[in-house]
């Protein structure tokens, strides 16, 4: 992880150069290790509850993925990494959170209460968890919408002027 | 029946989330935000009954009792205020749907929505490290809100704001640390019961950073001076509401941990002195302006002063008083604040001198403003008399007659300035800052419709004074002796 | 209820009725006169009406009405003048738009003054008597384009509101030792002592401003903008009265033990002279009016203030007597004022030829003012040489000497009023600027001021109608008194006497007018009233400002320092007297831990100092890392990985932004540095100590006695050691079984403590919202603002 | 809680505020990060000193396991940090689009009344 760390940290050192001058190298190595990154975010995710990980660390992973691509590509390129609509992505996130905690209400009148679940998934295996999961995973979701959309700002070639 | 205590938080949060999805359409978002106010706002009414017919109603987040999970409370004290709150935060709403189309950028409704949920969760909370989170929850929607549209002065004092705030939580949770160091739980209950058998010295010094935390929210003496800077910047509606919410709740914060925490502390002449300084040098501000925004600004920190006086006095009737207060402020502040915001979109200004005569073309509103300002003037028969008169006998009878003198002088300053913005607005030649007349918009009744409302809510405050007051004793009592808080949240 | 009922009507009807709303509006005092006359009907049989209702009961507000003879008294003096000024004002207003408001805010002010007589709570009646101050704002301001009524409106306000206020702690403080509102109660059983004796200073002083006495009485003076049926109502016939009214009901029960029967005494005494003198040099006949008002004033304020009951009586009949003479020598006022548009007796004069009803109406009411027989003035004037001549004391020589002295001025300035208004020859002609014209008024103009004028007549003539109403209401003012006869003529004796010596004073002064009016000349520089009034309002502003240059400075640097200083200083002083912390925690838990916080502090202290932002920036992000670092030694994983994730993209959104900015911070001045060091060093020294407190106090509270090698032991064995098992170590312990994780943090995070984390996800879901506004949005701001100022002209 | 932490906390504390007091507002909001790192450690080191891990499985009786609840409470603090940051950051760019700097101005309206107020005492 801090291998990365200081990759991202050197390239936004130069971005002023990088942006809208991708290298081609550079590219093909950053799509290749975005998605690794993203395949480690969701093991994050899920294994969170009983492991260190979880909503908030895997959705910064995904978003450190995004920065990646920023560094590589510029905005243009960091704009293509999420398909939906990044204040889409942060509200349904809020919603799943909500929605979770709403849930347990239904159920048996108090908020945020959890039941055990097992899910299966594709490489993992069977993994112990509660449904207090898709609460993180709502978490998961808002810190990948807010992030991806801050970058997408920040990132923005400045506008031009309105001094006042 | 605690599914009750948690919809005002978990509504608008929710309201906040779709809205944000439906944000192409103005329309759907407004009948989302007052859908989700006025689900909250009955939820709040339904919590004051069932508060009024059996004691703290206690919800344990999760299924944690406390002091394991964070623990939900609505007891008098917390439901009148929401209730109150929540009927100013819809009438606000409604005000914002006839204010200029400028303000109603799609981000107002998510942030009015977020706003709201903090609030309630500040009210409802009995855990000390999810207030800070309901606080943060309410600043930041603040922060997004009285920087909305980006006009140089509002980032200038918007700056002033922000940072302010960010200090100030960062000290919050400086005193969460203590708190937690030295006795390893934030549960408002739990915290109750270990301070008992605290060190003297270490209980006052904490009761006292967090009278300066929460006083610093609410505006108090000597820390008060980002509030008149800042507040008017923002546009009608939103410093309507914040008038109303952000600086009670701080009060309502600092009240609660002063007296269900820390027991009185033993801070009560400091809180005293400095709802002295808080009163005078609130209202000699007040005159010193020449803009109605600014002067009501400086109102807010004066009338903070008379919420601390009965916390300084810590005893019931005082605790009362101060409860009876802040019941009557929030309504009324909100109300002049909406006034001064229709003054702004009528004649362009509320600069005291490009305004005048405006009580021939806009008699209404005229009357809207003159019996709020009687009002928070304390002038009878209107709720501010009530608020009045019982801090008034509160302090007298605990014979404290050094800050009931200050109080009174202040009020007769307070309604100085009062009528110096009438005098300035209403009467005089008619005057405004654009050509031509008073300019009437397609909005102006719907504006003129909720200050009419949240008007008729201070009348009704006054008229019901009697019931009102007597819940305000009940919330007292509890204050005092919070030995039925306790039992409630932790279940013995 | 009715009047609140016929308000509202009135401003239902609006303007369109012109002033003949006014005829609507005398249907307020009409029904409280009907109520008047039955109320005195069912006193008069021994029953003392009363009606309650609970308003607020645990504060003592309770709405609790109760009629006894003195409040139907005032109850009557209330509605027929009120009657007479309505049914005037439907003239007096013909031309004037507007009207509906001042007609509804009269007729309210009716109620309120209606009210106040008759409430038999102290509360209540301060409740009245706060909407009597505040609708005369309302009526002295209704000229609202004249920065003179303004003015007038604010002053009047303010001294009858402040002199309010004072009222209030004085009832509540009397109501606080007679552990009732009640003011039968209180007056039937007066409370005493200490505290008492302050109380009742402050409701004599409330009643003082009322009633414009001595040294508060400039207002009443510029209240004269006020249309003249308003002045005629307001201040002269009723709300000025209602200090009188208070200290009458007050006197009885407290003159004896406390200092208030004196202090009203003395300002009474003043207030007559300083009124009389003043009135004899006004040239607008109003304000010769009001001046004598406040003279008026005084003297009740000495007859009832004085405790005895034979002045008390007197001050029954002079009440009646000047609201009857006092009025309706206003609505002449208001004629002449009317029909000529002027009020300077310098420029009037002659005008009793022209008009010889109105002459004669004001001719009998000056008579009753100055107290010339047959009027009431007249016997109300004997009645109070009588009882002072009674007053054994020596003390009630010098009173009645003042009075003489005053009863002269009276008779002075009534003869330069009907004399400069009427009758003066010299100065109707003597005309500087174009001559006023003089249209007649008509008959229902003057049939008002004509039927109020001939009551002091009638009633001087037949005492004898009075004699029921007047003792029953000496006798509710607490007075034992024996049946009463009032008769003009007493025979040949010492008042009558006095009467005599007083009016061929008063005359004597009038004839010798102009050498009074040089001797006046000589006291010009004496402060007035309305220059200490101004001067104060001068220096509230002036405070006020210097206050908020202080306090406000506008700069954050300074407002951050005040709070973090606050912050600091106030909980240091309990601090302190703990001293600094006992036992100290081991230094480090590790050698790495030092290592990392030597990185960090240095990291942080070149964060500081660099001038590069993007220096700062890295800088920080190594005091970023070294948190993880922290984190790390401390056993927390999760945390660790967050926060170098988190100090990552904070780094990256740092340098998309600074890339905008120069590259260096702008040099600081040094001016402001060295303070900005001494906070600091503040807040640090601070934060360590009350860390180090904090944490000490943990351990001495715990149930083992602290020994300084034990404190590592205690802390960390904090859980299993410890008896009562502490809330951390139940996270352990439910964790697994009962929330199904082995991640305790994390199950903490979205199980134990979901709500925090719903309200961190809601922060970030705002911020992100604002943000991107704050970004995106402000720049396309102005064109919105075009296209919203285009939809307005549009629609 | 060691005393080096203490310190270390401390001296964030003291340069965190000395840098709030300048009128850059990148200083500004670096000083803000620097508070936050210090209440933060100041949080998690208030539960106690360093110990192991807090997952059930991986630790034995006779370990000390640090308290989890503060490092919960310094995740949430953590994060919403960040947004305040990330804020600041926002009003950084949009004040140096408005002004063409990022210096905190003071208050217009407070300038002129002390202006006013300074002219009228030098006058008499």
């Amino acid at each position: 992880m801090s291998e990365w760390t200081e990759q991202t940290n050197g390239s936004t050192s130069d971005l002023d150069q990088e942006i809208g001058r991708p290298s081609m190298v550079l590219d093909v190595v950053v799509r290749a290790e975005f998605h690794a990154l993203l395949v480690a975010s969701l093991w994050l995710l899920f294994v969170g509850h009983n492991l260190p990980g979880g909503g908030f660390v895997g959705g910064l992973v995904v978003v450190a993925a995004f920065g990646l691509r920023l560094a590589a590509g510029g905005s243009a390129e960091l704009l293509k990494s999420l398909r939906i609509r990044s204040e889409v992505v942060l509200s349904l996130g809020l919603l799943v959170a909500t929605g979770t905690a709403l849930l347990g209400l239904v159920n048996d009148g108090t908020l945020l209460q959890s039941r055990e679940l097992h899910v299966t998934l594709p490489w993992l295996g069977e993994i112990a968890t509660s449904s207090a999961f898709f609460f993180d995973l709502g978490v998961y979701l808002v810190v990948v919408g807010s992030f991806h959309w801050l970058l997408e700002v920040f990132s923005e070639p400045e506008s031009e002027g309105d001094f006042e | 029946m605690n599914v009750l205590i948690i919809l005002p938080v978990i509504l608008p949060i929710l309201a906040a989330a779709i809205s944000t999805l439906l944000k192409a359409s103005r329309t759907s978002q407004r009948v989302l935000s007052i859908l989700a106010v006025t689900g909250s706002l009955v939820a709040s009414i339904i919590l004051l009954f069932e508060v009024k017919q059996q004691g703290p109603v206690v919800s344990a987040v999760g299924g944690w009792v406390a002091p394991f999970g964070i623990a939900l409370v609505a007891d008098m004290f917390s439901a009148l205020i929401l209730v109150v709150s929540l009927v100013t935060v819809l009438s606000v709403l409604v005000f914002s749907f006839g204010s200029r189309r400028n303000d109603e950028m799609w981000q107002f409704h998510p942030a009015f929505l977020v706003l709201t949920a903090g609030v309630s969760l500040a009210f409802l909370t009995g855990d000390l490290f999810n207030l800070f989170v309901s606080f943060e929850v309410a600043l930041v929607a603040s922060y997004v809100l009285i920087t909305l549209g980006s006009r140089a002065e509002q980032i200038r004092n918007g700056i002033t704001y922000v940072v302010i705030n960010i200090v100030i939580s960062i000290f919050f949770l400086t005193g969460i640390a203590f708190i937690y160091a030295a006795f390893g739980t934030v549960n408002f209950a739990d915290l109750s019961l270990k301070l008992g058998s605290a060190e003297e010295s270490l209980r006052i010094a904490l009761a006292l950073l967090f009278l300066v935390i929460f006083g610093a929210k609410a505006a108090m003496f000597p820390v008060f001076s980002w509030l008149p800077d800042s507040y008017p910047v923002a546009r009608a509606p939103i410093v309507a509401v914040f008038a109303g919410l952000l600086t009670k709740m701080g009060v309502y914060s600092l009240i609660r941990v002063e007296s269900t925490v820390f027991l009185g502390g033993g801070i009560g002449t400091i809180v005293l002195v400095l709802a002295g300084f808080t009163m005078v040098v609130g209202v000699l501000g007040a005159i010193a302006q020449n803009d109605v925004k600014r002067i009501l600004s400086f109102h807010i920190v004066s009338q903070i002063g008379y919420m601390l006086i009965g916390l300084g006095l810590f005893t019931t009737a005082g605790l009362a008083a101060s409860v009876m207060f802040i019941i009557h402020q929030i309504p009324v502040k909100t109300s002049l604040f909406l006034v001064s915001g229709a003054i702004e979109e009528s004649a362009g200004t509320t600069a005291l001198d490009h305004v005048g005569g405006l009580r021939k073309r806009l008699p209404f509103l005229a009357l809207m403003f003159g019996l709020a300002a009687a009002s928070i003037a304390g002038l009878p028969p209107f709720s501010g008399f009530i608020g009045k008169l019982s801090i008034v006998e509160a302090g007298l009878s605990a014979q404290s007659y050094a800050i009931i003198a200050v109080s009174l002088i202040v009020s007769v300053l307070t309604l100085f300035s009062m009528a110096k913005i009438w005098s300035g607005t209403f009467w005089g030649e008619f005057e405004t800052a654009q050509p031509g007349d008073v300019l009437v918009r397609t909005g102006h009744r719907t504006m003129m419709g909720a200050t009419g409302m949240l008007v008729a809510v201070t009348i009704a405050i006054a008229v019901f004074a009697g019931p009102i007051y007597a819940l305000c004793e009940e919330a007292a009592a509890d204050l005092i002796d919070p030995t039925r808080y306790i039992a409630a949240v932790m279940g013995k | 209820m009715i009047f609140a009922v016929v308000a509202v009507a009135i401003l239902g009807i609006g303007n369109r009725w012109g002033s003949r709303v006014f005829l609507v509006a005398s249907v307020g005092p009409l029904a409280a006169l009907v109520w008047a006359v039955s109320a005195a009907s069912r006193v008069g049989n021994g029953d003392l009406p009363t009606e309650s209702w609970t308003w607020v009961s645990s504060l003592g507000l309770i709405i609790d009405f109760r009629a006894d003879w003195f409040s139907i008294l005032m109850a009557l003096l209330i509605s027929v003048v009120g009657i007479g000024v309505f049914l005037y004002a439907v003239s007096y207003f013909e031309n004037s738009r507007d009207v509906a408001r001042i007609a509804s805010a009269l007729v309210m002010f009716a109620g309120a003054m209606f009210g106040l007589v008759i409430s038999d709570n102290l509360l209540l009646l301060f409740v009245f008597w706060e909407l009597t101050s505040l609708l005369s704002y309302v009526l002295i301001g209704s000229n609202e384009e004249k920065p003179g009524a303004r003015v007038a409106a604010l002053h009047a306000l303010l001294v009858t509101g402040s002199g309010g206020l004072a009222m209030l702690a004085g009832f509540i403080l009397i109501g606080e030792s007679a552990d009732t509102y009640s003011l039968s109660a209180i007056v039937h059983n007066p409370p005493s002592g200490m505290v008492v004796n302050v109380a009742v200073l402050l409701v004599a002083l409330g009643a003082f401003t009322k009633s414009a006495q001595v040294p508060f009485h400039g207002w009443l003076p510029r209240a004269m903008e006020a249309p003249t049926p308003v002045s005629a109502y307001l201040h002269s016939a009723t709300m000025v009265k209602a200090g009188v009214f208070l200290v009458a009901r007050f006197a009885e029960p407290f003159s004896d033990t406390t200092p208030f029967g004196p202090v009203v005494v003395v300002v009474g005494c003043a207030s007559m002279i300083l009124g009389g003198w003043r009135a004899l040099r006004q040239h607008d006949l109003k304000l010769l009016l009001a001046f004598g008002t406040i003279s008026q004033l005084g003297l009740m304020m000495v007859l009832f203030g004085s405790g005895k009951e034979k002045l008390a009586i007197a001050g029954c009949v002079l009440l009646i007597a000047h609201a009857a003479y006092k009025s309706s020598l206003f609505l002449v006022v208001g004629i002449i004022d009317h029909q000529t548009h002027t009020r300077d007796i310098r420029r009037l004069g002659m005008l009793g030829r022209k008009w010889p009803v109105v002459a004669g109406v004001a001719v009998a009411a000056a008579a009753s003012m100055a107290g010339v027989p047959p009027f009431l003035g007249f016997l109300s004037k004997e009645l109070a040489f009588y009882g002072f001549l009674d007053w054994s004391e020596p003390s009630g020589l010098i009173v009645l000497c003042v009075v003489a002295v005053a009863s002269a001025f009276t008779v002075a300035y009534s003869a330069r009023f009907v004399w400069g208004a009427f009758f003066s020859v010299r100065s109707g002609r003597a005309v500087l600027d174009p001559p006023v014209s003089t249209p007649s008024p008509n008959a229902w103009f003057a049939l008002s001021p004509l039927v109020l004028a001939s009551l002091g007549l009638v009633l001087g003539v037949l005492p004898l109608l009075l004699e029921s109403l007047v003792s029953g209401s000496v006798k509710s003012l607490g007075f034992e008194v024996p049946t009463i006869h009032l008769a003009l003529w007493g025979g040949f004796n010492a008042a009558l006497a006095l009467s005599a010596l007083v009016l061929v004073a008063g005359a004597w002064m009038f004839v010798g007018r102009r050498a009074i009016e040089r001797i006046q000349a000589r006291f010009e520089g004496v402060p007035s009233s309305v220059g200490v009034y101004d001067a104060t309002v001068r220096g509230v502003l002036a405070l006020s400002g210097r206050v908020t240059a202080i306090t406000q400075s506008g700069s954050l640097r300074v407002y951050v320092a005040v709070l973090v200083l606050t912050m600091v200083a106030l909980p240091s002083i309990p601090l302190a007297m703990n001293g600094w912390p006992g036992s100290w925690p081991s230094l480090v838990d590790s050698p790495i831990q030092a290592v990392i916080g030597i990185i960090m502090i240095t990291a942080a202290a070149a964060a500081a100092v660099f001038h590069r932002r993007f220096a700062s920036v890295i800088a920080l992000s190594v005091v970023g890392y070294g948190m993880a670092a922290l984190f790390v030694v401390q056993g927390a994983p999760d945390l660790a990985l967050t926060q170098v994730l988190v100090e990552t993209l904070g780094t990256v959104a740092f340098v998309l932004v600074i890339r905008h900015l120069p590259e260096k911070f702008v040099v600081a001045k040094s001016r402001g540095n060295a303070a900005a060091i001494a906070v600091s060093v503040a807040v640090a020294v601070f934060v360590f100590w009350f860390a180090l407190s904090a944490r000490t106090v943990s351990e001495t509270a715990g149930p083992e006695a602290v020994v300084a090698t034990q404190v590592e032991s205690t802390e960390s064995e904090r859980g299993p050691a410890v008896e009562e098992r502490t809330v951390s170590e139940e996270y352990l312990e439910r964790s697994k079984p009962e929330a199904h994780g082995s991640n305790v943090v994390n199950v903490i995070l979205v199980d134990f403590r979901g709500l925090d984390t719903l309200g961190e996800i809601t922060v970030l879901f705002v911020a992100a919202i604002g943000i991107v506004g704050l970004i995106r949005f402000g720049a396309r701001r102005s064109k919105d603002r075009t296209e919203v100022d285009q939809e307005v002209v549009d629609s | 809680m060691t005393t080096l932490v203490a310190l270390v906390v401390a001296m964030l504390y003291g340069i965190g505020v000395y840098m709030i007091l300048q009128r850059s507002l990148i200083r500004i909001v670096l000083g803000l990060s620097l508070l936050s790192h210090g209440a933060n450690l100041l949080l998690l080191t208030s539960g106690g000193s360093a110990g192991v891990a807090a997952f059930i499985g991986r630790f034995t009786g006779d370990d000390k396991v640090v308290d989890p609840v503060p490092q919960a409470f310094v995740l949430t603090a953590i994060v919403i940090s960040f947004a305040m940051t990330a804020f600041c950051l926002a009003l950084a760019y949009r004040s140096w689009r408005l002004t063409g700097n990022d210096d905190v101005a003071q208050d217009e309206e407070d300038v002129r009344l002390a202006e006013m107020i300074a002219t009228r005492n030098g006058k008499p």
